[in-house]
């Protein structure tokens, strides 16, 4: 039973990324995207090298995270119109494996570009070394929530705009903005930072489960 | 314990069965709207009218007899609201999906006044209508998750279904609710000190403070009385169709023959 | 030899119209059932209610286990095919066999065999190309990959021209002979199934 | 024949505002989206005035384009999808018709909502009261030419690869996210900024034409 | 009375396969041609071509003008009903009437009859809650909005019960009296319509 779920769970994982990789927007669009936000701020705003340092921290979150919810919210809108959401659903598998495989899925074709965009970035941004460590790794973390939040909304909205999931999901995002920039700005300061990874550790254990489940009931919701 | 779950459960169920919420509500209506409109006003006039001027701020201040009871009641009523979320998602009781969608618009508009009342007392105390302070900050954030809640009800057109959707979203805005709360306090002490800290502020002389405590209230019975009514229209909204909303009307319509 | 499914006293209404009342059936292995009823009569939505996808039904179903009692969880394997088809446009028509949830744990000579069975040569490009017609056959060619014990197909042979109607039928009697069990939808009553159910109210 | 055209165009967006209104959602999102985002930046970089001020024009801009895309992308779909759209290109009436009313109406219910959302930004973000003017019809000419944008992006990313949408939208919307901020930025430092207004009128001017036939095209595109 | 529309010579190919091949049928007035084959033969293809939706067939189309000249350019008023139906949810049955590309022009009570003729009562809700079925009533409610010169539907019988089927029928030969045609397609040939085209080739 138990290697039966592993199974169910990396046929998910396989369909999916199959389906994502014959498709490259999936994967190029975040990317683009993140680094179309960030370079606009020395165009638009100035080219001050410590100007923008100082905004390196808050820029990069704020791109990683428009950019990850951007992606997310076709989730599952095309598994429900094509009918195979509801084959996932009547086999006796546990549905949130289902989902997690799909936000962990998700994930690996968005939050990985943002990770490369944001490395970019942080040179584009004059960023010091020293806080390329910690800004990835409160990257993993906070992506990744972002894509359970994320995958809420969109079952929440399926159907529905693009724009309605993002403001489902952007105010619930702020804690990990907040989190994630004091990350990337303690790190520049030689500040200790661990108790911000820790924190966004901890809302992402809970999330997993707790936004899981709702998300299962969420997608039920569209079956009504 | 299960017994008293089961007698909540059973209890939630048929009070919430629409016909007999409406009977009961049409009778408790007229007191909830005596009573809450006499202990408003109470509060209103004696805030307003008989309450001490502030020694610094002036009339000004008698904003406050607005701006806390409306603050006060947009946080609690999201939490009224997971409370209903809670029940939905679990039993479905059809109702309290229904106070959910009542409640949200209330609770919008008192956090939207809060914000509004705020500004207004900003502009002379501070100088300014807005401060990224954490306080102010967390009710924005509050405002933005009331109204996702009301942006997804509205975007869907089966009203049961969008009533659970929003018993979801309530439930995970009470959860991340004290998360912002406490990240927007790190987060405005990190990059520089509190100038405009709520808490620290004189604590009120009890003249001031007694016809506050009669407006929550005021506010609160409001609320209800908001709700029930809200929740009436909802009913009949949504059973427009069914008999005995008509026969509740063909009744009405006797009784004012 | 008991029933795999037992429904009783179920009823539905949505939006306040009355879609079935108090219908009693039971599902036999290697029997079929055909439920038929104009548009808007509710076929769908009873399968749906079956399958337990939607909760908004009022009565009871009990279903088979293994220890030969009924519950109310199901524990049969069943097959559902809704209006869509559950074909990926981007997988061609062996990846959207093999990695469909039914396929689960189906052996490729398995899928082989399906494929071939329903006149579908592996296109080696994506499925988008196909035409409404051929894609049902793939999602027909799901139903060879597993031993399912119900198949609940919503109008399998609307759409379809006569070759593939055939087709169906030569397949569904196949599965019934290895004990399986239809439950389909359709507007008139087809010669093939003989229990039918009538969810006739006016449209 | 001319007054037929006229008939024909309010058929269109007497339609479409029904819809929109029917769904309060299409228009209360936009303007919560645009706050939320601005909102995003005081959080993420800092709440200094002085500070927040010199990046209001970029962030206010940078909400701007972000709300009326999200908000866009799914003009044509619904259409597309109910066959309501292969009904407007059966009947003889010309089809950019059709797609200006379709981009005029979308303005109406996603460039309002984000005019007044700036509004409020411009208060939270301490913009002097000087510059509210210029950006507000800056916004306007902007927003105006990014629904036109945003109709081609949605009109060759439906049914298949959002990935063109993406990389042609976002890169011409840059010229308007410059110029929008240069009016804003050029308002607070008391310049002229007339010149910027007139350039975003010329592009304005060329792109209903142009884009509302490159539109009709890429359409039809979905029907080869 | 001339032919409304002339088609010579169409083929048409699709991914390297030859979907149909120099294709001659005319169009008259008051009577009906019916394009029959098997999913995936092409008949939605050819719709659109004729219609001028897509533009990759091979081939001669003259089109009747007012002078009674042909021309490739269609000046006849056509109604196109594809797969889908081209009804909005949020709109009740009486706007998407009122409000559809093809009334544009179409009287109050044209309206109120063409609803009343397909038995849609006109629900002041919006359509989100209707069937399949009872939405293509309301589509086909709008046949009857104008006089259209030629009406190209898409299997129009298919997901219908039969009281809508004959409903269909006996509409389009009040409509063929007034002389419209109408060029239908289909999987198996209807014993309405006597003109047909088969699209036969192998699947
Ligand atoms: C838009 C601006 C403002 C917002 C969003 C806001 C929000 C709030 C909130 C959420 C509370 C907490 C209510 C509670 O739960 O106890 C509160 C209380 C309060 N606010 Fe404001 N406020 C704003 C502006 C102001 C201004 C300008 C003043 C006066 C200088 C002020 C004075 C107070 C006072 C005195 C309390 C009661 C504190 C207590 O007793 O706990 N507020 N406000
Ligand atoms: N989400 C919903 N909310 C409210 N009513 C619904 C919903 N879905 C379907 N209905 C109603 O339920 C009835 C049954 O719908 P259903 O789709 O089950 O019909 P059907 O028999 O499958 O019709 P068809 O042959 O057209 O597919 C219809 O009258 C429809 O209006
Ligand atoms: N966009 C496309 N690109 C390439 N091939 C296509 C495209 N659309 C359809 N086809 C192919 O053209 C052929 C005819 O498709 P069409 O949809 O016209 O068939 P049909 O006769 O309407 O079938 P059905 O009865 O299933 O509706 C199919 O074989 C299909 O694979
Ligand atoms: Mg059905
Ligand atoms: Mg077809």
């Amino acid at each position: 039973m138990k290697s039966d779920i592993y199974n169910w769970f990396f046929l998910i994982l396989k369909r999916d990324l199959l389906i994502a990789f014959r498709r490259s927007s999936t994967y190029i669009t975040p990317l683009i995207f993140f680094l179309i936000v960030v370079s606009f701020f020395p165009l638009a705003l100035s080219p001050d090298q410590d100007f923008l340092r100082s905004l390196a921290p808050g820029v990069i979150w704020i791109a990683a995270l428009l950019s990850s919810l951007l992606a997310v919210e076709t989730i599952f809108s095309e598994d429900f119109k094509d009918g195979t959401l509801d084959e996932f659903f009547v086999t006796n598998e546990p549905s949130f494996v289902l989902v997690f495989a799909k936000v962990l899925c998700h994930w690996l074709i968005t939050g990985l570009p943002i990770l490369l965009a944001s490395a970019i970035s942080s040179i584009i941004l004059y960023l010091p070394a020293s806080s390329f460590l910690p800004m990835i790794c409160s990257l993993i973390l906070g992506t990744f929530f972002m894509s359970l939040l994320g995958a809420m909304g969109a079952a929440l909205s399926l159907g529905r705009s693009a724009i309605l999931s993002s403001i489902i999901v952007l105010p619930f995002s702020i804690p990990t903005l907040l989190m994630g920039t004091a990350v990337v700005s303690s790190a520049i300061n030689n500040q200790d930072y661990s108790g911000f990874l820790l924190i966004m550790g901890a809302m992402l254990a809970i999330g997993i489960p707790g936004l899981c489940l709702l998300t299962v009931e969420a997608i039920l919701l569209n079956y009504e | 314990m299960s017994r008293i779950w089961n007698f909540i459960k059973s209890w939630t169920v048929e009070m919430g069965s629409p016909p007999l919420f409406f009977q009961w509500s049409s009778k408790a209506l007229p007191w909830l709207a005596i009573i809450s409109i006499i202990v408003f006003s109470i509060g209103m006039v004696w805030g307003i009218f008989y309450s001490p001027t502030d020694y610094k701020q002036g009339d000004v201040y008698r904003i406050i007899y607005i701006h806390v009871p409306s603050a006060i009641l947009g946080q609690s009523i999201l939490m009224f609201m997971a409370i209903c979320g809670f029940i939905t998602v679990v039993w479905r009781v059809k109702i309290s999906g229904m106070l959910i969608k009542s409640a949200a618009s209330i609770g919008a508009s008192f956090t939207l006044i809060a914000l509004i009342t705020g500004s207004i007392w900003g502009k002379p105390t501070w100088g300014t209508w807005w401060v990224w302070d954490a306080r102010l900050t967390s009710t924005l954030i509050l405002f933005f998750i009331y109204t996702a809640i009301i942006g997804l009800h509205s975007s869907l057109d089966d009203k049961t279904k969008a009533d659970r959707a929003i018993s979801i979203l309530s439930l995970v805005g009470i959860a991340i609710i004290p998360i912002i709360k406490k990240s927007v306090d790190w987060w405005y002490t990190l990059h520089q000190p509190s100038t405009f800290t709520l808490s620290s502020a004189p604590s009120m002389a009890p003249d001031m403070y007694q016809p506050l405590l009669v407006c929550v209230l005021g506010f609160y019975l409001i609320f209800a009385f908001l709700l029930t009514m809200n929740l009436r229209a909802e009913i009949v909204f949504r059973e427009k169709n069914k008999t005995w909303v008509s026969k509740q009307y063909l009744n009405r319509q006797k009784n004012d023959k | 030899m008991l029933p795999k499914l037992k429904v009783k006293n179920l009823s539905c209404s949505r939006a306040d119209n009355l879609l079935f009342h108090d219908l009693n059936f039971e599902v036999v292995a290697g029997k079929n059932i055909e439920i038929i009823g104009s548009n808007g009569s509710g076929k769908t939505t009873l399968l749906r209610i079956l399958l337990g996808l939607i909760n908004i039904g009022e009565g009871k179903l009990e279903w088979l286990d293994n220890e030969e009692n009924y519950n109310h969880y199901r524990s049969i394997d069943c097959f559902y095919q809704g209006h869509s088809l559950g074909i990926k446009n981007l997988l061609s028509a062996h990846e959207n066999l093999s990695l469909s949830s039914y396929s689960f744990g189906a052996s490729e000579e398995k899928i082989a065999y399906a494929l071939d069975r329903v006149g579908i040569k592996n296109h080696l490009s994506f499925t988008s190309e196909l035409s409404v017609g051929q894609k049902k056959r793939i999602s027909i060619a799901r139903w060879l990959l597993k031993d399912f014990g119900i198949y609940f197909i919503d109008e399998p042979f609307s759409a379809l021209d006569d070759q593939a109607t055939s087709l169906i039928i030569e397949i569904i009697e196949e599965l019934n002979a290895k004990g399986a069990s239809f439950v389909i939808t359709g507007h008139r009553a087809s010669d093939v199934i003989s229990n039918q159910i009538f969810l006739d109210h006016e449209v």
